[in-house]
C-alpha cells in the first residue's frame, strides 16, 4: 500500500487499541440502558460511573462534577448557552477571544442577535490574549468569559490561570475550551480555578461523538439538552456507554503516558520546525514559539495557497489540514491567522501539520523532503513568486 | 472530493508558464480571499497559438486554468471568446459545489486576456464590445465542516 | 451463566453483529475527520454519505433533508426549540400531548418558562389523541404541532397521516418523534406529509449516542449545535462516522427485515399477553389492544409496586422495565398512565417488556411461569390483597 | 444499586404477614406514591415477642420493612421506640440515596404501631409523647434517568 502519514491529529485521533479493547463488551453484551435498574441496567451504569471517576481523575475534579456530552461542540455550546439563559438576571454581557473555536464564537454571535453582548478581546501575533484588555473589558453585567486553553490551529495557550483569578476576583464565571489541551499538557481544574472546562474524547484516541464538561460545584446553569434524568438531570439522552468508556479510558491512557507523550510529540516537532525553516525559504511560523501545543506545527509558505499544498501533499500520502479561504467554507481565511495579524495572502498558504503519538522521525524525513519539492513546484505556477 | 481529471489537471497541469511578449495578458483575482490568475496569449492571424498560466489558488483554480488554456489553444479568438466556466467545468468532469466558481476565475482570466489583446490591437472581439475588466469576480459559498 | 432474557428493547437494544462488522474499520484505521480533505478525510465523508443515504432511504426523504445528532433527545430539543425560536414572529403557540417523551415535554415546559404558550392535549384510555380537541387547540398563533408517533411506554400509534394533514391545512409546522417507531412500522415522510421527524439509533440495534432528524426541505429552524459547518451548517461538531456508520446499517437492516421482524415480535407479544391474562388475576393491559407497537406489552398488575416486581423479575434473569413513582426518580408515577387514566395505585403497578429480534418463545413462558410466582408472592406481602 | 444485605431481605424478607388480635398494629403510606407499611406487634410485659408486617412499595421499603421488624423483635417498647431509619439503613449496609426517605417509613411504622399500643393500653411511651399520627412521610428526590 501507497506510503500514508497522518499529520493531522489536531483535527481527530485514530483511537488506540486499548480504548476499543474496553469499548467492545458494551456493544452487544454489556448493552443495557443506564436508566434501567435490572442487571443489564447496572452493568452500564458501573461502566458510566467507573468512566467518569476516570475523566474527573484526570482534571483533578470530583465525578459530580463530570456531565458527558455527545462531543465538544455540544459541550462548548451548553456552557455558553447554559450561562447565559441561567444568569440573564445578573446581566448579559459576555467576553470571549477573537480565536476561539466556531463552536464558541457561533454561540456568542447567536447569543448577540438574542440580547446578548459580546466583547471579542484581541490577540497579539503570537495569538495571546492581552489580560489588560481583559480586566478593562468587564463590567457590571459581565457574567460570563469564555477563553479557550490552547487555539486548535496555531497551539498558542493562554494563561488561565490568570485569566480564571481576574474572573473570580469580579465573581464572573469563567468558562475555558480545553479541546486541545486535554491529553497535552498537565490539567489539574482547582488549581486553574475555572468554573468550567470542555473536552472531546476523539481528540485524545477516543472515540467520536462524545465529550465532557467540567461544571464546578454551585455553576448556575440550564441545560442544553432537556428531557430523561441523565446526567444528573443536566443532560438528558440515553448515555452512549461505549463511546464514554473508550473516553474514560482514552484519558486514562493520556495521563497515566502524559510526559512520554509530550517528550515524543515535542522532539518530533521541533524537528519538522527546524526542517522548514531551514530548507524554504520565505515561510512564518504561525503561533507562540515557547507556549505552544507540543504537537502542533503552523507555518505560512508565501505566494503558494493553502489548498493545492494540502491536495500535493495528499498525493504523496501525508495529511495536513489549513486556514486557507479555499477550504474553509466561508468567504475568508481563518479567523485565528487573521487575528494574529496575518494579511490575507498570506494566510492563504498557511499549512497546518499536528504530531501524535504514531509520529515517527521518518515521518518527519519524509514530509520535509516531500514539502521542498511541493512548495517549489507550487511556487512555480504562482504569478505572485519572482525568483 | 474532486474528479479524475481535476487531480490530473491539478497535479500535470498544462501550459504553466509565461510568455514574453505576449500579445495579450489577463489577470484577475478577488481581492478577498487572495486568489489570482494570469493568462497570456500568442496570436497569430486571430488564432490563440500559444497560451500559458500562472495561478495563485486552490486545486480546482488551478486545474481549471490548465483546462482552460488546453480548450483555447489553438483556436480562433472569437472561439475562444466563447468559452464558458460551464464548458471547463464539463470538461473536467464536473468540480464540487463550492468549488464551481473557481471555473468562472478561469473564464474571466482567458477574456480579460482577449481583452487585453482587443485593446492592443484595437479591434473589437464580438462578444467583449461590452466587457468591463474586473478584477473582482470570486466568491465563496457553502462548504464543508471544520474539526 | 444464569439464565438471562432481556426484554426492555424498548429501552434499548443489543447491536447486531452486521452492525458492529460495519463499524469496526472507522475506529482506528479509517478514521479520518470528514471535514479533512486529505483521503483519511475522504473516507470518511463517504462513509457518511453512505449512510445519510440509507437513513433517507429508511423513511423516503432526500439525503439532503437527513441530519445526524448525538441521539434523539438532542434530536427533539433540536426540532422543538429549534423550530419555536425560529419562528417566533409568527407565534409563540405550541401543541404537544400529555404523553410525549420527557425529551419533548421538558422542553415544551422549558419554552413555557420563555414566553412560549404550550397546549397539551389530552388522551383516551388508550393513548390515543382525539384529532377533534387537536383542531380546536390550533390558533393564529399556534407555530408547531408535536406529537410522537409510537409511545414509548405504551405502545399506542398515533393518527400521523390525519395529524399532518390538520397541520398542513392550518399551516403549522409538525413533528413527530418517531425513536419508537423506526424498525417497527413502515413509514414513509412524504406520504405522511411530516416536516420534521426524529430517531435514535440505539432503539434499532445500532450504536447509541447517535440519532438522526429529518428536516422537510424548506422547515425554517435554527441549530441546536452551532459551530462548524458540519451537516450543512445546522449541526456542528466532528461527526461520530462510526456510531454513524453503524446507525446507517442498522437503518438498512431494518427496513430490509421489516416484515419478518415485526411479524415475529407481534406473535411473541400476542402470546405473552395472553400468556399474563389468562393466568394472573387483577391485571390490566395499558395501550390501544390493536395501534400497538408490535413489541410492546404493558400490564398493570393490582395491589404490587412495579420495582419490586422488576427486582424479582431481575433475581430469575428477566429485564423489563416499569412506570412506578418508585423507578420514576420524581414525585409522580409515569405520566402517560397517569394521562390515561390510571390511579396512582395502580399505576404503580405498571410492568413494561418489550420484545425484540432476539426474544424466543422459550423466553416468553418462562417468563409468564415465573411472572406467576413472583406477583403471587408480592401479593402475599401486600397490606392491599385480600384473598 | 443495592447492597446484598437489602437484596437479601427483598427476597427472603422475615417477618411477613399479620398477627391476628395485635396488640398494636401501625399503617404509614404516602398518598402521593402509593406506598403502604403496615406492622403488627405482640408486646407481653413491655417485651415485643411477635411482629410481623405487610408492604406495598419498593424493594427497599420491603427490604428496610423486614429489617426494622428484626430489630426490634424481642425489644423492649422503650428500645424499640428509639430505633432511627439509620439504624435500619445501616444494618442493611446502607441504601442508594433516592431509597433512604423509605427507611422513614419503616421507623414511622414502628413509631404508629407503638403509639396504637401505647393508646389501647393507656400508657405513655417515653419518647413517643409527642408523637402525632402521620400518614405522608415519604417523599422522592433526585433519581436515576430514563430511556
Ligand atoms: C419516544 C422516545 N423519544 C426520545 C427518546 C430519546 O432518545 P435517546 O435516548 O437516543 O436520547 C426515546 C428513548 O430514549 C424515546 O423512546
Ligand atoms: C478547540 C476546539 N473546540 C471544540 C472542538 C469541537 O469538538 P467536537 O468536534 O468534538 O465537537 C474542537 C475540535 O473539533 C476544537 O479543536
Ligand atoms: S480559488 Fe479559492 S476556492 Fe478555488
Ligand atoms: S417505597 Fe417508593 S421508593 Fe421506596
Amino acid at each position: 500500500m501507497k506510503k500514508r502519514i497522518y499529520l493531522d491529529y489536531s483535527a481527530t485521533t485514530p483511537m488506540k487499541k486499548e480504548v476499543l479493547d474496553e469499548m467492545m463488551p458494551y456493544f452487544n453484551e454489556k448493552f443495557g440502558n443506564a436508566s434501567s435498574i435490572h442487571s443489564f441496567g447496572r452493568e452500564a451504569k458501573e461502566a458510566l460511573d467507573i468512566a467518569r471517576d476516570r475523566i474527573a481523575k484526570a482534571i483533578g475534579a470530583a465525578s459530580s462534577e463530570i456531565f458527558f456530552t455527545g462531543g465538544g461542540s455540544e459541550a462548548d455550546n451548553w456552557a455558553i448557552k447554559g450561562i447565559a439563559f441561567a444568569n440573564k438576571n445578573k446581566g448579559s454581557h459576555i467576553i470571549t477571544s477573537k480565536i476561539e473555536h466556531h463552536a464558541v464564537l457561533h454561540v456568542c454571535e447567536y447569543l448577540e442577535k438574542n440580547g446578548f453582548e459580546v466583547t471579542y478581546l484581541d490577540v497579539d501575533e503570537y495569538g495571546m490574549i492581552d489580560l489588560e484588555q481583559l480586566k478593562e473589558a468587564i463590567t457590571d453585567k459581565t457574567i460570563l468569559i469564555s477563553i479557550m486553553f490552547v487555539n486548535n490551529e496555531i497551539g498558542t495557550i493562554q494563561p488561565i490561570k490568570e485569566i480564571a483569578e481576574i474572573a473570580k476576583e469580579k465573581g464572573v464565571y469563567f468558562h475555558t475550551d480545553a479541546v486541545q489541551a486535554l491529553g497535552n499538557i498537565p490539567i489539574d481544574v482547582k488549581e486553574l480555578g475555572v468554573d468550567l472546562m470542555n473536552f472531546s474524547s476523539h481528540k485524545i484516541y477516543g472515540p467520536k461523538g462524545v465529550g465532557a464538561i467540567y461544571i464546578k460545584k454551585g455553576v448556575k446553569i440550564h441545560p442544553l439538552i432537556h428531557g430523561g434524568a441523565q446526567e444528573r438531570k443536566r443532560r438528558a439522552g440515553t448515555e452512549n456507554i461505549p463511546g464514554i468508556v473508550g473516553f474514560g479510558k482514552a484519558a486514562e491512557l493520556a495521563i497515566e503516558n502524559l510526559d512520554a507523550h509530550i517528550a515524543h510529540i515535542q522532539k518530533l516537532r521541533d524537528k519538522l520546525i527546524e526542517g522548514i525553516k531551514n530548507n524554504i525559504d520565505y515561510v512564518r511560523l504561525n503561533g507562540h514559539p515557547t507556549k505552544r501545543h507540543p504537537g502542533n506545527v503552523n507555518f505560512c509558505f508565501e505566494f503558494i495557497e493553502g489548498e493545492s499544498l494540502l491536495l500535493s501533499l495528499d498525493m504523496v500520502g501525508i495529511a495536513g489540514s489549513s486556514g486557507s479561504a479555499c477550504t474553509s467554507g466561508s468567504l475568508d481565511p481563518s479567523h485565528v491567522l487573521m487575528a494574529i495579524g496575518l494579511t490575507h495572502e498570506i494566510a492563504h498558504g498557511s499549512l497546518r501539520l499536528t504530531i501524535g503519538d504514531f509520529t515517527t522521525e521518518e515521518d518527519i524525513d519524509y514530509v520535509i523532503e516531500n514539502l521542498i519539492t511541493i512548495v517549489d513546484r507550487l511556487r512555480q505556477m504562482s504569478p505572485l513568486y519572482e525568483k | 472530493m474532486y474528479s479524475e481529471k481535476v487531480m490530473d489537471h491539478f497535479m500535470n497541469p498544462r501550459n504553466v508558464g509565461e510568455i514574453e511578449k505576449a500579445d495579450g495578458v489577463g489577470e484577475v483575482g478577488n481581492a478577498k480571499c487572495g486568489d489570482i490568475m494570469k493568462i497570456y496569449l500568442k496570436v497569430d492571424d486571430g488564432i490563440i497559438t500559444d497560451v500559458k498560466f500562472k495561478t495563485f489558488g486552490c486545486g480546482s483554480a488551478i486545474a481549471t486554468s490548465s483546462m482552460a488554456t488546453e480548450l483555447i489553444k489553438g483556436k480562433s479568438i472569437e472561439e475562444a471568446v466563447k468559452l464558458t466556466n460551464n464548458a471547463v467545468v464539463e470538461a473536467l468532469d464536473g468540480l464540487p459545489k463550492p468549488k464551481v466558481h473557481c471555473s468562472v476565475l478561469a473564464e474571466q482570466a482567458v477574456k480579460a486576456a482577449l481583452y487585453d489583446y482587443a485593446q492592443k490591437n484595437n479591434i473589437v472581439i464580438p462578444g467583449l464590445e461590452d466587457y468591463v475588466p474586473a478584477k473582482d469576480v470570486h466568491d465563496h459559498h457553502d462548504g464543508d465542516g471544520e474539526e
